[in-house]
C-alpha cells in the first residue's frame, strides 16, 4: 500500500445515501488539512441503479480519483460483488453485517472483510452510513470528532435527537472497530490547514457571485443543475435573481433581457439545453449583449448519458446559430479555473459585447476537490459604458477602430436606440426591410467581427496557451478541459520512466489563438491527443486553425472518465510505435 | 400631459397603407403620453412579424428580438431592471404560435409588464400563411383547401393561463384602445391587450367592415371586470358578437413585489461590490 | 450590345407587381424556346421598399444574372434612378410616363427613353405592368400571344373581364411601341424546344415528391417558404400530407414521429429555423430515424437579412446539436441538381437511417431557371426493412458490421421495439438509468458512427469529387452551393484570356470525402476559395479535413450575389500577385 | 378482453417504491386489455422524465424522445400511420412546462391522440425543482424560500384550448383511471388524461393522503360533460376539494379526418410510385 494517501469507495443505490457519505467524508479530509479528489458515478434514476463514490485523501495535492482502494464501504450487495477486487491487499472491505456478505472470492486480492453488526450497534438501520464512517474513521486513524461535527451540521435542521441518534451510532461504530480491527496505519499527516471543498459547478456559481453577476436565468438539466441549486439558496441573499425559467429557451432569452439593462447575466445548461439556446446565441452576438453562458458537456448525443461525461458538444458551441458573430469560448480545467474564469467571462463579454460560453464537462463540474484558496476580490472590467450622452449624437452602434460601440444603459438620457435581430445601421435602424444596403451591411459585419482581434488579443496575454512540464520534452500530451489532471497524471508517469514529457491544454477555444498554438505546438516532437470523444474534436479544431494534425489519439466514448493505470498503458503502446511519418498540409495554391 | 408626438421616432413606418398596426401605434403613443412618460424609462421588446417591427417606429427603448421570444427577452429586461415600463409588442404569430409557451408562463410569473398582441389572424410578414388565430376552413398560402384546426382563443387562455388583466381593443377603436392601454400598463402585473388589428393585404376574410360590424364594447354592458366567469363566458363569443374592452382585472402579488433580490432597487442599478467572504463558509 | 440574348430589369416597390411581371417574362421566354436565370432582390416588407428583378434569357444556357440589361422596366421614380446607368448603350428605359420622369442624366450612358403615356393606352392606372411588357414584346421581338396566353393563366380565376382587360392593355402596348419604336434586332432564337422554368425551392419540391416523400412538416421562413407554398396546394394531391406547424421544433419532430413510421418525411426551414430543429437533428440520429432537412441559408447571423443570400451556415448544421452521430450534408449546386439530391437524399436517409441535411441558400432555392427536363423516375431505395421477425429475436438496433441495423416499421408483426434518446443496447432498452454498461455503450457508438463509413463509400461514387473544366489548369475556383454557375462564368472568363481554369465544388459536406479530395486539390497548382461569408467557411472546414489551407479567398457578405465581372476584376488581382509561400501542415507528430 | 400481463414489457419499472406512475402504468395496462388492442397497433411516445420512461416498462412500440417534445412526435406518428393507436405518456414539466406550446397547439388540432400526464407538480428526474403545477410557496430545490409563481391549471387550460376531451385521474384510484382511460382512447380526438401522480420522493406537499382527503369523483355528482360552462367552473377547483373524473367531452371532426392527403390509408402504407409527369405542367 502506498502511504499517506488514503483511497476510499463509497457504494450502493441511488437512494442508499452514498452522497452522503462522501460529502461528509470530504468535510472531515480537508479539515484535518487532507488534500483530496472525488469522482462519483452515478445513473439517471432517482432510486436504485449503482451510485460509486470514488475519493483519494492526501497530505499533497491529489489530482484523479482512486483506480483502487484502501477501504471499499459497500452500502449494498451489488457493491461487494462488483468492486471487492477493487480493495488493495491489505485494505478492507466495511460492509452491514445484518444484511450483507463478503464470501472468499471477494477477498482474492487480499483484502479483510470488516463486518458491522449494524442492529447490536444501533437500533435504526438507517444509521448503517454512519456507523460504516466511524469505522473508517478509526482505520484510517481520523479523530472522531470531525464526524461527530459533520453529522452535527447536516442534521443541524433536524430534530435534536436526530444529531442525538447519529453521534450515538457513530461512536459505536467507532468501539467497534477498535475492539475488532486495528488501524491501518497509513500515516496521513493531519494538519490544520483550511482548504475549501467544492466541486466546479460551485466554483462557477461563486465565480459569477465574486463578478457581481445579479441574474441567472436556468432550466434544470444534469450536470448544469448543481449551478442552480448552489446559486437557488446562496444567490438572493447576494441581490442576484436566481430564476428557474419554463425552458432554456426562456432561460437564455430572459439573461439576454436582463443583459441588455446592464445587469450582468448568466445562464446554464448541459449540450441539449444548449441546443435548444441555439438561435438566442447568434441575438445576444447580433444585439451585442453581453451574456454568459455555461455549457457543462455530457454523454452524447441526444438525451444520452445524462450522468457520464464526455467532450462531445465542441462543435456544437462552435457553430451554434446561423450566420457569424463574434463569440468567445473558453473551456476552464480546474476547480480554481472553473472560478476564475467565469469571473473572467463577465468581463470579456462586457468588453467585447458578446456572448461569453464557458464549456465545461460533468467530470470537471460535478467532482469535488480541494481547493487552497479561491482570491474573491476579482478584477471587474465594465467595457465602455456611456453614461450621458446627446440624443442625437448616440449611436448605440458606432463604427470605431476596436469594433466596440460603447453602450449605453436603458434609462440614460439622451441615448435612446433600439437594438434589432435584423441587420442594422449604426443607430440601430434595421436595414433589411425597406432599403437594404450592401455598403452599410458590409461595414456592420466588419464592424462586430472586428472586435474579436482585440479580444484575440488580450486573451493571448490573459490565458497564453503554454507547455506546462518538461521544456523540450519527448512526449507532449494534449487535451482540453477536465482532463488536465489525467494528462499531469500521465506526464509523471513518463517522466518516472525517463521520458521526458509535457502537456498542453487548449483553454481558448474561440477566437483561437493561432499564432500563439501553431508556434508552440509546431515545436514539439510527439504530440498525442486525449480527448473524451469518438472522433477527436478537439484534434480536429487544432488541424484546421494550426494546419497540425495530431493523428495519435487516445480517445474514450463511454461515458466513464479515463482511468490513468489503463490510459497509460494505451499510451505506452503508442509511444512504442515510430510516429506516424508527418502528413504535410497544403498551403495557399 | 405629453404630446404623443414625443413618441414618434425618426422611421416612418412601412407597414401597408391601411394596416391595422397603425393605429396601434398611434393608441400607444396617445397612450404613453396620456400616462406622462418619458421615452427613457420605456423599453418596448419585439419578436418578428409586420407587428413586431414596432419598436422601430416608436420613440423609447427598443429590442426587436427573435420570433416568438419577446416575452422572455422582456421578462429578463423588467428583472435586470424594473423601474423600466415594459412593453411588448408583437403578432399572432409571434406570440400565440411559436411563443405560446412563454405566453403561458408569463400569465403564472405575473411580472409588471404588458403584452400588446397585433392579432390579425394571419402571417403577414411571411406573405400570408395561416396563423392560430385563422378561422378554421379559412384559406391562406399554406391552407389552400381551408385551414384544419380551429381558431386558438387567446381571451380564454390568457383566463385559463391566470392572466390577472385581460382585455381586447380594435385599432378600428383608437380611442378606447388607448385606454385599454393606458389600463393596462397602470395594472399591476401581467396584462394582455390583444388587438384586431386586420391586415389589408393578406387577411381578406376579418376585414375592418367585418369587424365594425361584430364589435361591441363590454363598458357598454355593466360587465364586471373582477368576475372570472363573466370573463369567461365573455370569452367565449365569436362570430356574430366580438366584445371588445376590459374582459378581467384583479391585481395580485407580481413577481417583482415577492422577489426578494429586487428589494434594494434595479439589479442594474446595484453597485460593484467584492463578494463577502462568507460564501466560503459553504465549503469548509 | 452582346447579340443572341436579352437581358432585363424589372424594379419597382414591394407590392407594385414586379414578381408578377417577371414570372410571366420568364415563361414567355420558356415558351419561345430560350433560356433563362433570374435573380430577384426584395426586402423584408410588404409594401415598399425596392424590388428589382434580374433576368437573362437566351437561347444557349444561361449562367447568371445580368449586370447590366437591355431594357429597364420601371415601376417607380426610384428605380429609374437607381438603374437607369446600368442599361446598356442603345438599351431602353420602359416607365410609365403620366407618372415617371427619364431625365438626360438617366440616359448617360447612352440608354433611350421609352415613355408609355399609360392613361391614353388603358383606362385602368394597374394595368400599366401589362403595357410595359407587352412594349417590352414588341422591341424584343417576341410574339404579343405569348404575353397574352400568360395574362389569361395569371387571371384565369378571376372574372372573365379581367382577362379581357388585360389582353386590351397589352394590345395597346405592343400598337404603341410598333408605332413609335424600332425593335432592337437582338436576333433572339426563337424556337418551340420547351423547358421547365422554375427555382430552386420548386426543384428541392418536386425532388421530395418523386422520392415519394409523403409527409413535409414546416414553419414559414424565407427563404425556404416556397417550398412549403409549392407542396401546399401541390402535394395532398400526390398523396403528401403537408403540415404547417407552430413552430421549427414541432416541424422537425413531427418529421422524425413521421418518419419512424416509414413514411419519408421532410422538413424545411431557413438559418434560424435550423437553429431550433438542432436539438431534434441529434435526436434523429440517435434514434437512426430517417429524415430530411432542408436549410435554406440567408444573410445572417439572427435575424438578419432575411431576403438576402449568404452561406454562412456551414458550422451550424456540421455541430448541430450535442454529442455525435452521423449525419450527412450535401449541398445542391444547380436548380436540377437540387432536385436529384433532394430525391437521392432520402435514399440515403433510409439506407443510412440518420438525419440528412440539404444546405441550399438564397439564391439558390429562389432563383428561377430554365431546366431541361427532369428524370420524374427517380431510384428509390428503402433500406433495409424487417417485414416479419419472432418478437424474441428483433433487435431494433442490432449491431451488424455495416453498423446499420434493419428496421422495422411499427405495426409489423414481432417486432415491438422502444426507441430511446437515451443510449441504449441492441433491442432498444436504455442502459442509461440502472446500470449504466461502458461496453455496451461503446458498442453503441460504434455501431452508428461505423454506418458513416459505408455512406461515405457510396457518396464517393455518387457524388465522386471531380473538376470541372481544363485538367491541369494554372488556376482552380473553388466553392459550394449556388455560386457553380458564378465559377464557371469566372473560368470561362480567365479562359478566354488564356489562362487554363477549373472548378471545384464540395458538394458533400458530411461525411468529407478527405481522400478524394485531397487528392484532387493537393495536385492543383493555383487554388482561390470564392465563398459567400466572411470567414471562409468552406476554407476552413478543407483545411480541416484534408490539411490543405487556401489562403487566396474572395468573401461577400452583404448579402447581394457575387456580381460577376467585379468578382473577376477581384480574381485577376489576386492573380496578380505571386502565391502565398505553402505554410505547410505539421502532421503526426 | 386480454391480459393486461401482455403489456408488460421484460423491464421492470424503476421508479423509487410507492412512485404513483406505477398506478399509472397499471392502469394503462388495464385499460389496454380491456379495449382488447394489440400490443402490435400501439405506440407510446413520451418526452423526457421519470414519468416519460414509461414506455419502456410498457409492452408496444414506443419512442421515448426529447424533453417536451412527445406531442409533436406523437403527432407526426398518427399522421404518418393513423392506423396506429397513439399514446402520449410524460411528465407535467415535460407536458405543462418546456412542452406547453406544442400542447395548447395539439388541442387546437385535434388528431386521435390520447395524452396521459402524470402530474406530481414537480421535476422528478432533475431530483425535485418546481414544475408549473408546484403550489405557490412550496419549497423545492429551485425555490428554496418558495416558489412565486401560481400554479398552472391544467383542466383550465386544455378546457380554454379547445381540447374535446378532458379528464382528471388520480393513481391512488386505479379503477376509475383506467376508465378514464379507455374513455380518453376511444374519444375521437385529442383526449387529456391529467393524473394525480405523487413523487414520493421529491414532493411533500401533494403526498396520497393529501390527494385522498380531498378528491372526489365527477360522476357522483352528476356533472354534464357536454356542458363546457360547467366544465370550467369544476376546472376552479383547487384547495379542499380536487375534482375527478370527465370534466369534458365533445367530439368534432378530426384532423385526419379532415386531411385530404389521409383518405386513402395510412401514408406509410402507401406503395411506391413514380411521380406523375403532369407535375411538370406547373413549371411550363
Ligand atoms: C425562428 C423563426 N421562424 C420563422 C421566422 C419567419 N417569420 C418571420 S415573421 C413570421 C410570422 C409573422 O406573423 P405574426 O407574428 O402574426 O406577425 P404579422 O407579420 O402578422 O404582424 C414568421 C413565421 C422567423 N423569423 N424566425
Ligand atoms: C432540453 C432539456 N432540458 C432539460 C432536461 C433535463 N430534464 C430531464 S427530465 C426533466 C424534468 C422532469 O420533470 P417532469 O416532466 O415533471 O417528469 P417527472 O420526472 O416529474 O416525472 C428535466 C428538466 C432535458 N432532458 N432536456
Ligand atoms: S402584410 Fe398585413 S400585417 Fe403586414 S404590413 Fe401589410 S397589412 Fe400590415
Ligand atoms: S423521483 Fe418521484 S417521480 Fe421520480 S420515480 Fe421517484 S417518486 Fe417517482
Ligand atoms: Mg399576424
Ligand atoms: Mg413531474
Amino acid at each position: 500500500m502506498k502511504r499517506k494517501t488514503v483511497s476510499v469507495w463509497v457504494g450502493g443505490a441511488a437512494g442508499d445515501g452514498i452522497a452522503s457519505v462522501g460529502e461528509s467524508l470530504a468535510k472531515i479530509f480537508a479539515r484535518n488539512g487532507l488534500q483530496l479528489y472525488a469522482y462519483n458515478s452515478y445513473q439517471s434514476v432517482i432510486r436504485g441503479g449503482h451510485v460509486w463514490w470514488q475519493m483519494r485523501a492526501g497530505s499533497e495535492k491529489v489530482y484523479t480519483q482512486p483506480e483502487n482502494c484502501h477501504l471499499l464501504i459497500a452500502l449494498n450487495q451489488d457493491t461487494i460483488d462488483q468492486h471487492a477486487l477493487g480493495v488493495e491487499r491489505g485494505g478492507g472491505i466495511l460492509f452491514n453485517a445484518d444484511r450483507l456478505q463478503v464470501r472468499p472470492e471477494h477477498m482474492a486480492n487480499g483484502a479483510q472483510s470488516f463486518g458491522l453488526p449494524i442492529s447490536k450497534l444501533t437500533k435504526l438501520p438507517i444509521m448503517q452510513n454512519t456507523v460504516a464512517t466511524a469505522a473508517f474513521m478509526y482505520l484510517t486513524e481520523l479523530p472522531l470528532e470531525s464526524l461527530e461535527k459533520a453529522l452535527s451540521e447536516r442534521f443541524a435542521k433536524k430534530k435534536a435527537d436526530v444529531v442525538q441518534a447519529n453521534i450515538e451510532a457513530a461512536r459505536a461504530g467507532y468501539e467497534f472497530a477498535k475492539q475488532n480491527w486495528k488501524p491501518f496505519g497509513l500515516g496521513l499527516q493531519i494538519s490544520d490547514k483550511q482548504r475549501l471543498v467544492m466541486t466546479g459547478n460551485q466554483a462557477i456559481a461563486v465565480g459569477a457571485l465574486a463578478a457581481n453577476c445579479k441574474f441567472y436565468s436556468a432550466y434544470p438539466m444534469t450536470p448544469a443543475s448543481g449551478i442552480l441549486h448552489f446559486l437557488a439558496p446562496n444567490g438572493p441573499k447576494r441581490g442576484m435573481c436566481v430564476k428557474q425559467c419554463e425552458d432554456e429557451i426562456a432561460a437564455i432569452n430572459m439573461a439576454i433581457g436582463a443583459g441588455q439593462t446592464g445587469t450582468r447575466s448568466m445562464t446554464g445548461t448541459s449540450g441539449g439545453g444548449f441546443s435548444l439556446m441555439t438561435e438566442a446565441v447568434g441575438l445576444a452576438g447580433m444585439l451585442e449583449t453581453p451574456i454568459v453562458i455555461v455549457n457543462v458537456q455530457r454523454g452524447g448525443p441526444s438525451t444520452g448519458l445524462p450522468t457520464k461525461t464526455e467532450q462531445g458538444d465542441l462543435f456544437q458551441v462552435l457553430g451554434a446559430s446561423q450566420g457569424e458573430f463574434p463569440r468567445i469560448i473558453l473551456a476552464p480545467q480546474t476547480i480554481e479555473d472553473a472560478f476564475y474564469t467565469t469571473a473572467e467571462a463577465f468581463n470579456l463579454a462586457d468588453k467585447y459585447q458578446c456572448p461569453v460560453i464557458i464549456l465545461s464537462d460533468l467530470m470537471l463540474s460535478e467532482h469535488t476537490e480541494t481547493v487552497d484558496k479561491l482570491e474573491l476580490g476579482v478584477k471587474i472590467e465594465r467595457g465602455e459604458i456611456v453614461t450621458e450622452a446627446n440624443g442625437d449624437g448616440y449611436k448605440r452602434y458606432l463604427d470605431t477602430p476596436s469594433g466596440i460601440s460603447p453602450r449605453a444603459l436603458p434609462g440614460t438620457r439622451g441615448t435612446i436606440y433600439v437594438s434589432a435581430s435584423d441587420e442594422h445601421d449604426e443607430k440601430g435602424v434595421v436595414i433589411s426591410d425597406v432599403f437594404t444596403d450592401p455598403p452599410t451591411r458590409k461595414k456592420m459585419v466588419e464592424k462586430r467581427m472586428r472586435k474579436m482581434d482585440n479580444a484575440r488579443k488580450e486573451l493571448a496575454k490573459t490565458y497564453a496557451p503554454a507547455l506546462e512540464g518538461t521544456p523540450g520534452a519527448e512526449v507532449t500530451l494534449v487535451g482540453w478541459g477536465s482532463t488536465i489532471n489525467l494528462l499531469r497524471a500521465l506526464a509523471r508517469r513518463l517522466e518516472e520512466e525517463g521520458t521526458k514529457t509535457n502537456i498542453f491544454l487548449v483553454k481558448v477555444i474561440a477566437p483561437f489563438l493561432t499564432e500563439e498554438t501553431t508556434a508552440i505546438l509546431s515545436k514539439c516532437k510527439r504530440l498525442v491527443m486525449i480527448e473524451q470523444n469518438f472522433t477527436s474534436q478537439m484534434a480536429r479544431l487544432l488541424r484546421m486553425e494550426t494546419g497540425i494534425r495530431i493523428s495519435d489519439r487516445i480517445l474514450k466514448y463511454d461515458g466513464e472518465p479515463f482511468a490513468a493505470s489503463d490510459t497509460f498503458a494505451q499510451l505506452k503502446k503508442i509511444l512504442a510505435k515510430t510516429p506516424a511519418p508527418a502528413v504535410a498540409g497544403v498551403g495557399s495554391r | 400631459m405629453a404630446d404623443a408626438a414625443v413618441f414618434k421616432s425618426e422611421i416612418k413606418p412601412d407597414w401597408c397603407p391601411g394596416c391595422g398596426d397603425f393605429g396601434v401605434l398611434n393608441s400607444l403613443q396617445k397612450a404613453c403620453a396620456d400616462l406622462n412618460l418619458d421615452p427613457k424609462d420605456i423599453m418596448v421588446v419585439s419578436g418578428i412579424g409586420c407587428s413586431s417591427n414596432l419598436p422601430g417606429f416608436f420613440n423609447s427603448y427598443g429590442m426587436h428580438t427573435l420570433h416568438g421570444r419577446s416575452i422572455p427577452v422582456a421578462s429578463g429586461v423588467k428583472l435586470g431592471n424594473h423601474e423600466l415600463t415594459v412593453i411588448m409588442t408583437g403578432g399572432d404569430g409571434d406570440g400565440y404560435g411559436i411563443g405560446v409557451g412563454h405566453f403561458v408562463h408569463a400569465m403564472r410569473r405575473n411580472l409588471d409588464i404588458t403584452y400588446i398582441v397585433m392579432d390579425n389572424q394571419i402571417y403577414g410578414l411571411t406573405t400570408g400563411q395561416a396563423s392560430p388565430t385563422t378561422e378554421r376552413l379559412v384559406k391562406t398560402k399554406s391552407t389552400p383547401t381551408g385551414n384544419l384546426e380551429s381558431q386558438l382563443n387567446p381571451i380564454a387562455l390568457a383566463l385559463a393561463g391566470g392572466a390577472s388583466f385581460v382585455a381586447r381593443g380594435f385599432s378600428g377603436e383608437p380611442l378606447q384602445l388607448a385606454e385599454l392601454y393606458k389600463k393596462a400598463i397602470q395594472h399591476k402585473g401581467f396584462a394582455l391587450v390583444d388587438v384586431f388589428s386586420p391586415c389589408v393585404t393578406y387577411n381578406k376574410t376579418n376585414t375592418y367592415p367585418w369587424f365594425k360590424e361584430r364589435c361591441y364594447k363590454l363598458e357598454d354592458e355593466n360587465h364586471d371586470v373582477k368576475n372570472f366567469d363573466a370573463a369567461m363566458k365573455k370569452s367565449q363569443e365569436w362570430g356574430d358578437k366580438l366584445p371588445l374592452g376590459v374582459f378581467y382585472a384583479n391585481e395580485r402579488t407580481t413577481y417583482e413585489e415577492a422577489e426578494p433580490s429586487l428589494q434594494n432597487g434595479a439589479l442594474s442599478k446595484q453597485p460593484t461590490v467584492p463578494l463577502d467572504a462568507a460564501i466560503l463558509l459553504e465549503f469548509v
